[in-house]
């Protein structure tokens, strides 16, 4: 029972697939694996910290005003990461750009938030964050790998060629924004064929 | 360190007063028993208890709660428990599943051309088939399944009894009524839907029940009746001998195998 | 009723017109021969090459896409306009490996994921070439003139430059650099105006399109013919912005649609990163026809106030 | 006003009208008639003879007594041999009158009226008895339709001799051979209805009926030549087209103050007010695949083939009858009786029925063009089959007079009239 | 006057804030199933969009700058916008419920519609506008928003009528219909600079 709320993340509830939520960034900043990782590392950070503090404090939440204090908080989680990656790795920063603070309004985060954190208990909220987590890693490292091995023509992360080959012509196209609508709807497509989702 | 908790206090206590101050002035009465009953149904949105979807049919039943046994999607459990919300007792009942009381091979009247659909079909003349009761086999309940329980076998519909949830949508897409719910524990069925007399029927088609009686007779419980020209079989009396199946020379009856049914419905 | 009747039914009308659907699809494929033949007299067997290339992947893509949906594959012609349409929009130089992955990404993604004919959005051919602008825009701006093969820009590329105006009549006859179908504007007029006599396209598309551009450009003291002549006005004009599929099913909608692509075509032109904006134009409008559609519905006979449309 | 001459739309059919030139012929007298007791709009008759009584020609065998229906006669002299259930050319199952003929041909005393002297409500009952209905296709009762309701001011009588249909020749014929009757029956309707202002709508593919009624009429009947085109013949249009005048969705040409009578209908009228004959026969062109194409003066009642035959029966292996024109009519499948409103039998051979595979819609919009209605035939065949009866409403899909235009034209060879009759199914199911 | 019709041509056109950005996808695939909710929604977030502009472009010149606290612009903003759209909220339930029904859970996502939070962090972090030019940028912003879902709402209902390939109906078809979409929009690049 326990272990089900972390693997419903990871395909039967993922986020982003089924519940096609969180995809600004999930688009925005897949062009290359490296920000994926950049991305999913404060993505997992924000959620689960958030919503474990939500998940506390639920009972002294008022109901009218619980998602502006949802928002707050999270908001607050993002501004540490923000200021902590800003400091660490300036380059990944410039990557990222305004997609880091906006974290803050990804509906994936507020969505647990809203229906997860708030009405259950610390141990569930922690496996579930960290299976939404891992559903979101996932997704966006297999989008940019996509992404970047068809647009650049291989997949460098860290300085490091990452596949034996490359492509000689690469489509650029892959890597800007017709290719990011078109990498996701193309993999929805399969993963319905397959009966996946 | 100061200045800065008492700038976003400030601006946070100034919010959170509009915010309530607001939200009173414009407070909006919500029953909140339409939610949690919305819960409970099933969410497919059939349309089969006659409103437009789950949430109008939410909001029609916190109105009038008797309305509850028109969704016929709920299992046992869900309905047990939105009869409590709603104030009501609900009385257990068996779950229904679709039967084709057709086994085709109707004679064909004449070639046509045109839409293919059973509706459209059947508007062409007197419809397509000799047998004006039976299956044209074009699928038109295999499309409004919203459940994909029904798939065309040759020219006969065949009703996947695990996926079909007695909503009667295909009941109503046949235009020629060939679709019956029947209780899921139903022992003998029949696979012939017209009321024509035998000789009319044996004109048209060869499978069709020509009310012979011969099933009638060879019930030793009494369970099978003629009534206009078609077998009806009393399924509490029916002891699924199968003398009846054996007896009837155009096989028309079809015993199912008594189907465990501790669970009506586990969703 | 008599010996040996047989009967059919079916519901009225019991007579129908000759025109069918792969008659309309070969038309169209015989009024562009002109276009291809001067490109291909003007560009070389290279230009050939890539005709050839372009047509036999679309239908040969066609063919695994509608075997992937599970739907029937007929040969109804218009995979070779597909690929035809794309391959005469391409450079005369791209390597051949290019109209092959434009026209199975035109017919693949542009059209077998929609559902196939009459379901697409965008036009499949300028969906290709756009994705092949997108992804290798070197290959797709490297032009040659004709006959001797030597590089050189196209006349809007001159123009935007600011190296003047190439002379009318070489944009007529096709004495020009570009597209391998698009030079020529009397070729293309001929197969434009075939299509309009035999009605099997509105007149009111290209009209409007054509008319929307030389006005314009004409108020904004630019030389209108030059504009008109130049580029793929032509070829867009009366081929890709009159595919029925993708532009407007009613009248006043064509002219709706005409008029907008006009205005992009200038926008981008005068005031846009490329030199030449028919693709897109006619690829923004193919993304606004569900809306005209929507919105130019005829008058209903007898029906005093037309509602609006939505609920 | 200016005269319009056209409307919106609309196809050109070939025309195919072989027998434009062929004199009305006496049929051969049927040796038995089924006489369906409802060939007209409204409630059905009730059989007033019993098994086995002997009829003569003209005398009521049917009759109901509610508002909305049409008497109907017995066509030969001779026996009732069986009251059962008939199909009719449309398809429906209805009960019917089978008359065995005997060797007369033995009329009942009819007796007519002097239409200057005679009241409206004479002419009008009278009218009644005789069993009218439009005789050009739809088979609304006459007498309701020249009993307007009190409050419509009618100030035109138009007389719709604009048969648009291709290949029927009935209503061309009479207007050449029965001109006066016509104009006389016009002026009957006019004195009933009270209205001064009487035309006759005539395509201009018929020029010798335009110049005969032309010559005929004089001064009170005014002929206004039409531009052929289908279908014209269609009462809204034909308002349109002369007046400029639109009935109101879900309306009746009652609604702008107009009439409109077939011209088939107004010469038995004449025939009904003057000498009294029921409807009886009526004017058939049986054309198509057949040895002889001919108009034929038929008795109601009679098999389509016994017609067949007289016309030295078909050519090459048939495929398809069809009651009525080819855009409008009913294929048949079995042998079924002429009734009031059968204007033609088509008989098309294997040759003329290629009916080619469906393709998907290209969106090429003809059928737009050529809606008459102005309706969106393509979005309402999307809108069916995606089972969106809502939008179909929303698209006016009950606007739709099936005209078959739509279907004429497309190049997919979809079944638009087919798929858009499902939509209105699904629309009144909607409304319910 | 030049440089706001260039702020203007560039938000709602050339950097489309849904087709280049990928910023409020969520509502652009949501509420693009009807025309009538696109509009009603791109009304909505043009709204929003516009007066978020303002109030942070306010609150940050006059508030986090002199107390030298930009670092808490995230907290402060979204506060102000999380707070803005609450307000929104109440008002239309009480006024408007058919159009609180048709938003659905829409509306109170207004307020993590990325790109409000997006486009006020442009105004103030990117592009460093100033007071008109926010305002105005935030507003075409919106308008570029609402453009980009009304198209899109066009041509799903299209969709929702046709006959695509299983796999691909609904979210797929939608995708690529916005990635052809963003490619179209292509055209645009270049434009103004």
């Amino acid at each position: 029972m326990k272990v089900q709320e972390f693997t419903k993340g990871l395909v039967k509830k993922n986020p982003v697939l089924v519940l096609a939520l969180g995809l600004c960034p999930t688009l925005a900043i897949t062009t290359r694996v490296e920000n994926a990782l950049g991305m999913a590392f404060s993505f997992a950070f924000v959620l689960i910290f958030s919503n474990l503090l939500i998940s506390a404090i639920k009972g002294f939440i008022p109901k009218d005003v619980r998602i502006p204090t949802f928002i707050v908080i999270i908001a607050s989680f993002v501004t540490i990461i923000d200021l902590f990656i800003h400091g660490y790795s300036p380059s990944l920063y410039e990557q990222l750009g305004i997609f880091l603070p906006l974290i803050t309004v990804n509906c994936i985060i507020l969505g647990r938030a809203e229906a997860f954190a708030s009405k259950r208990p610390l141990g569930e909220t922690l496996l579930d964050t960290a299976g939404m987590s891992a559903g979101f890693a996932l997704i966006i490292v297999l989008i940019s790998g996509i992404r970047e091995f068809f647009g650049t023509g291989g997949i460098v992360i860290f300085g490091h060629q990452f596949l034996p080959f490359i492509l000689s012509s690469p489509a650029t196209g892959m890597i800007l924004p017709p290719g990011a609508f078109l990498v996701m709807g193309i993999l929805l497509a399969m993963l319905k064929k397959m009966g996946v989702v | 360190m100061i200045e800065e908790i008492a700038v976003l206090g400030s601006l946070g206590f100034f919010f959170s007063t509009l915010l309530v101050v607001m939200s009173k002035r414009f407070a909006v009465q919500m029953d909140e028993r339409v939610e949690r009953v919305r819960e409970l149904l099933p969410g497919a949105s059939c349309g089969a208890c006659g409103f437009g979807g789950c949430d109008d049919f939410a909001e029609a039943l916190v109105k009038d709660p008797s309305l509850l046994g028109n969704c016929r999607l709920m299992g046992a459990d869900e309905r047990r428990r939105a009869g409590a919300l709603l104030g009501i007792e609900v009385k257990e009942t068996w779950w229904m599943v679709a039967n084709v009381r057709c086994a085709g091979g109707s004679k064909v009247l004449f070639d046509w051309v045109g839409e293919k659909t059973c509706s459209a079909a059947s508007s062409l003349g007197e419809g397509v088939l000799a047998c004006k009761y039976g299956c044209i086999g074009l699928g038109d309940c295999v499309r409004a399944c919203p459940f994909g329980a029904i798939e065309l076998r040759g020219n006969t519909p065949v009703v996947d009894e695990d996926k079909c949830r007695g909503c009667g949508l295909c009941v109503n897409a046949c235009p020629r009524g060939v679709i019956k719910l029947i209780p899921k524990d139903a022992k003998v069925i029949i696979r012939c839907n017209s009321p024509e007399p035998g000789k009319v029927v044996a004109a048209a088609c060869p499978n069709g029940c020509i009310a012979c009686k011969l099933c009638e007779k060879a019930c030793q419980v009494g369970a099978i009746k003629i009534e206009n020209n078609l077998p009806v079989i009393d399924q509490s009396l029916c002891t699924s001998c199968g003398a009846c199946v054996e007896a009837c020379k155009r096989k028309v009856l079809v015993l199912r195998f008594p189907k465990p049914l501790a669970t009506p419905h586990a969703s | 009723m008599i010996p040996g009747f047989k009967p059919l039914v079916s519901t009225s009308p019991h007579i129908k017109d000759k025109v069918s659907v792969r008659g309309i699809m070969l038309a169209v494929v015989i009024a562009l021969i002109p276009a291809t033949a001067s490109g291909v007299y003007l560009f070389g067997l290279h230009a050939l090459l890539v005709v050839v290339a372009s047509i036999t992947s679309a239908v040969i893509s066609e063919f695994l896409g509608y075997k992937a949906m599970g739907k029937k594959f007929t040969m109804d012609g218009s995979a070779v306009i597909t690929g035809l349409l794309l391959a005469l929009c391409l450079p005369p130089t791209v390597p051949i490996w290019m109209p092959v992955v434009g026209s199975s990404f035109a017919i693949l993604i542009g059209k077998c994921a929609f559902g196939g004919l009459g379901q697409n959005i965008f036009n499949p051919a300028l969906v290709g070439r756009a994705f092949l602008t997108l992804s290798w825009p070197a290959l797709m701006t490297t032009w040659v003139s004709p006959f001797d093969g030597v590089s050189t820009a196209t006349p809007l590329g001159e123009w935007h430059a600011g190296h003047g105006y190439t002379p009318v009549e070489n944009l007529f006859f096709g004495n020009v650099a570009g597209c391998i179908g698009e030079t020529s504007a009397l070729a293309i007029l001929i197969g434009g105006i075939f299509l309009i006599a035999m009605k099997y396209v509105d007149w009111r598309t290209p009209l409007s399109y054509i008319g929307t551009v030389g006005i314009l450009m004409w108020l904004l003291g630019e030389p209108p013919l030059f504009h008109i002549f130049a580029g793929g006005l032509f070829l867009g004009a009366f081929f890709m912005a009159t595919d029925y599929v993708t532009s407007p099913v009613t009248k006043t909608g064509r002219v709706v649609f005409g008029v907008g692509a006009g205005l992009l075509v200038v926008m981008i032109r005068m005031y846009g990163g490329f030199p030449e904006g028919v693709c897109y134009s006619i690829l923004i409008m193919n993304g606004f026809t569900p809306l005209i559609d929507r919105f130019t519905r005829p008058k209903v006979y007898g029906v005093m106030k037309k509602r609006e449309g939505g609920k | 006003m200016l005269m319009k001459r056209g409307f919106r739309g609309g196809v050109h059919p070939l025309p195919n009208k072989l027998t434009s030139d062929k004199k009305i012929e006496k049929a051969k007298l049927p040796s038995r008639v089924v006489i369906p007791l409802r060939q007209h709009i409204g409630a059905p008759c009730d059989p007033v003879v019993e098994k086995g009584a002997k009829v003569k020609v003209g005398q009521k065998i049917g009759d109901s007594p509610a508002a909305v229906s049409a008497p109907v006669h017995s066509t030969i002299s001779g026996t009732v041999s069986e009251i059962s259930t008939q199909l009719l050319p449309t398809g429906d199952r209805v009960p019917a009158i089978v008359i065995e003929a005997d060797d007369g041909d033995e009329w009942i005393e009819t007796k007519g009226l002097d239409p200057e002297k005679a009241s409206r409500e004479e002419m009008i009952s009278k009218i009644r008895e005789c069993g009218l209905v439009g005789m050009g296709g739809a088979g609304f009762p006459t007498h309701v339709k020249l009993n307007p309701p009190k409050e419509k001011r009618i100030d035109t009588l138009i007389i719709n001799g604009a048969e648009c249909e291709p290949y029927i020749t009935a209503d061309h014929r009479l207007m050449l051979e029965e001109g006066e009757k016509i104009i006389e029956g016009a002026k009957i309707i006019a004195k009933i209805l009270g209205v001064d202002n009487i035309l006759i709508g005539i395509e201009d593919n018929k020029p010798d009926a335009i110049d005969n009624m032309d010559r005929l009429g004089g001064e009170s009947v005014r002929v206004v030549p039409l531009k052929t085109r289908y279908p014209q013949g269609d009462e809204r249009h034909l308002i349109k087209a002369i007046l400029g005048r639109e009935v109101p969705a879900g309306g009746l040409p009652f609604d702008v103050g107009v009439v409109v009578q077939n011209v088939g209908t107004t010469k038995a009228i004449y025939e009904a007010v003057t000498q009294g004959i029921p409807l009886v026969e009526r004017v058939v062109t049986i054309t198509g695949d057949v040895k002889e194409s001919k108009n034929l003066l038929v008795r109601i009642g009679t098999l389509f083939s016994s017609l067949i035959q007289e016309c030295g029966g078909p050519v090459g292996n048939t495929r398809k009858v069809i009651a009525g024109g080819p855009m409008m009519g009913f294929a048949q499948y079995v042998d079924v009786p002429v009734v009031k409103t059968t204007n033609c039998i088509l008989v098309f051979s294997e040759e003329r029925v290629r009916e080619e595979e469906e393709s998907p819609c290209i969106r090429c919009g003809r059928c737009i063009e050529v809606c008459p209605m102005g309706l969106m035939p393509t979005m309402l065949v999307k809108f069916t089959r995606a089972k969106k009866p809502e939008m179909c409403l929303e698209y006016n899909i009950m606007s739709c007079d099936e005209c078959g235009c739509c279907a004429y034209v497309c190049p997919s060879k979809i079944p638009i009239v087919h798929v858009i009759r499902e939509g209105k199914k699904a629309v009144r199911r909607l409304k319910k | 006057m030049e440089n706001l019709l260039s702020i203007v041509i560039a938000a709602v056109f050339i950097n489309n804030i849904v087709l280049t950005k990928f910023l409020g996808l969520c509502p652009f695939f949501g509420v693009s199933t009807r025309v009538r909710n696109a509009l009603m929604m791109g009304l909505a977030v043009t709204f929003v969009m516009s007066c978020a502009s303002i109030l942070t472009w306010l609150i940050y010149e006059y508030l986090l700058i002199p107390f030298e606290i930009e670092y808490m612009r995230i907290v402060a903003f979204i506060l102000v916008i999380a707070s803005f759209v609450q307000l929104v909220e109440i008002v239309i339930r009480k006024t408007l419920p058919d159009l609180y029904r048709a938003f659905g859970i829409y509306l109170p996502l207004i307020t993590t519609n990325c790109a409000i939070l997006g486009v006020t962090l442009i105004n103030v972090e990117v592009e460093s506008y100033s007071f008109v030019a926010s305002a105005v940028n935030g507003l075409a912003t919106g308008l570029g928003f609402s453009l980009a879902l009304f198209m899109m709402a066009g041509m799903r209902e299209r969709l929702e009528i046709s006959e695509q390939p299983v796999s691909f109906r609904g979210l797929p078809i939608a995708f690529i219909t916005a990635s052809l979409l963003a490619l179209a929009f292509q055209g645009f690049s270049g434009m103004v600079e």
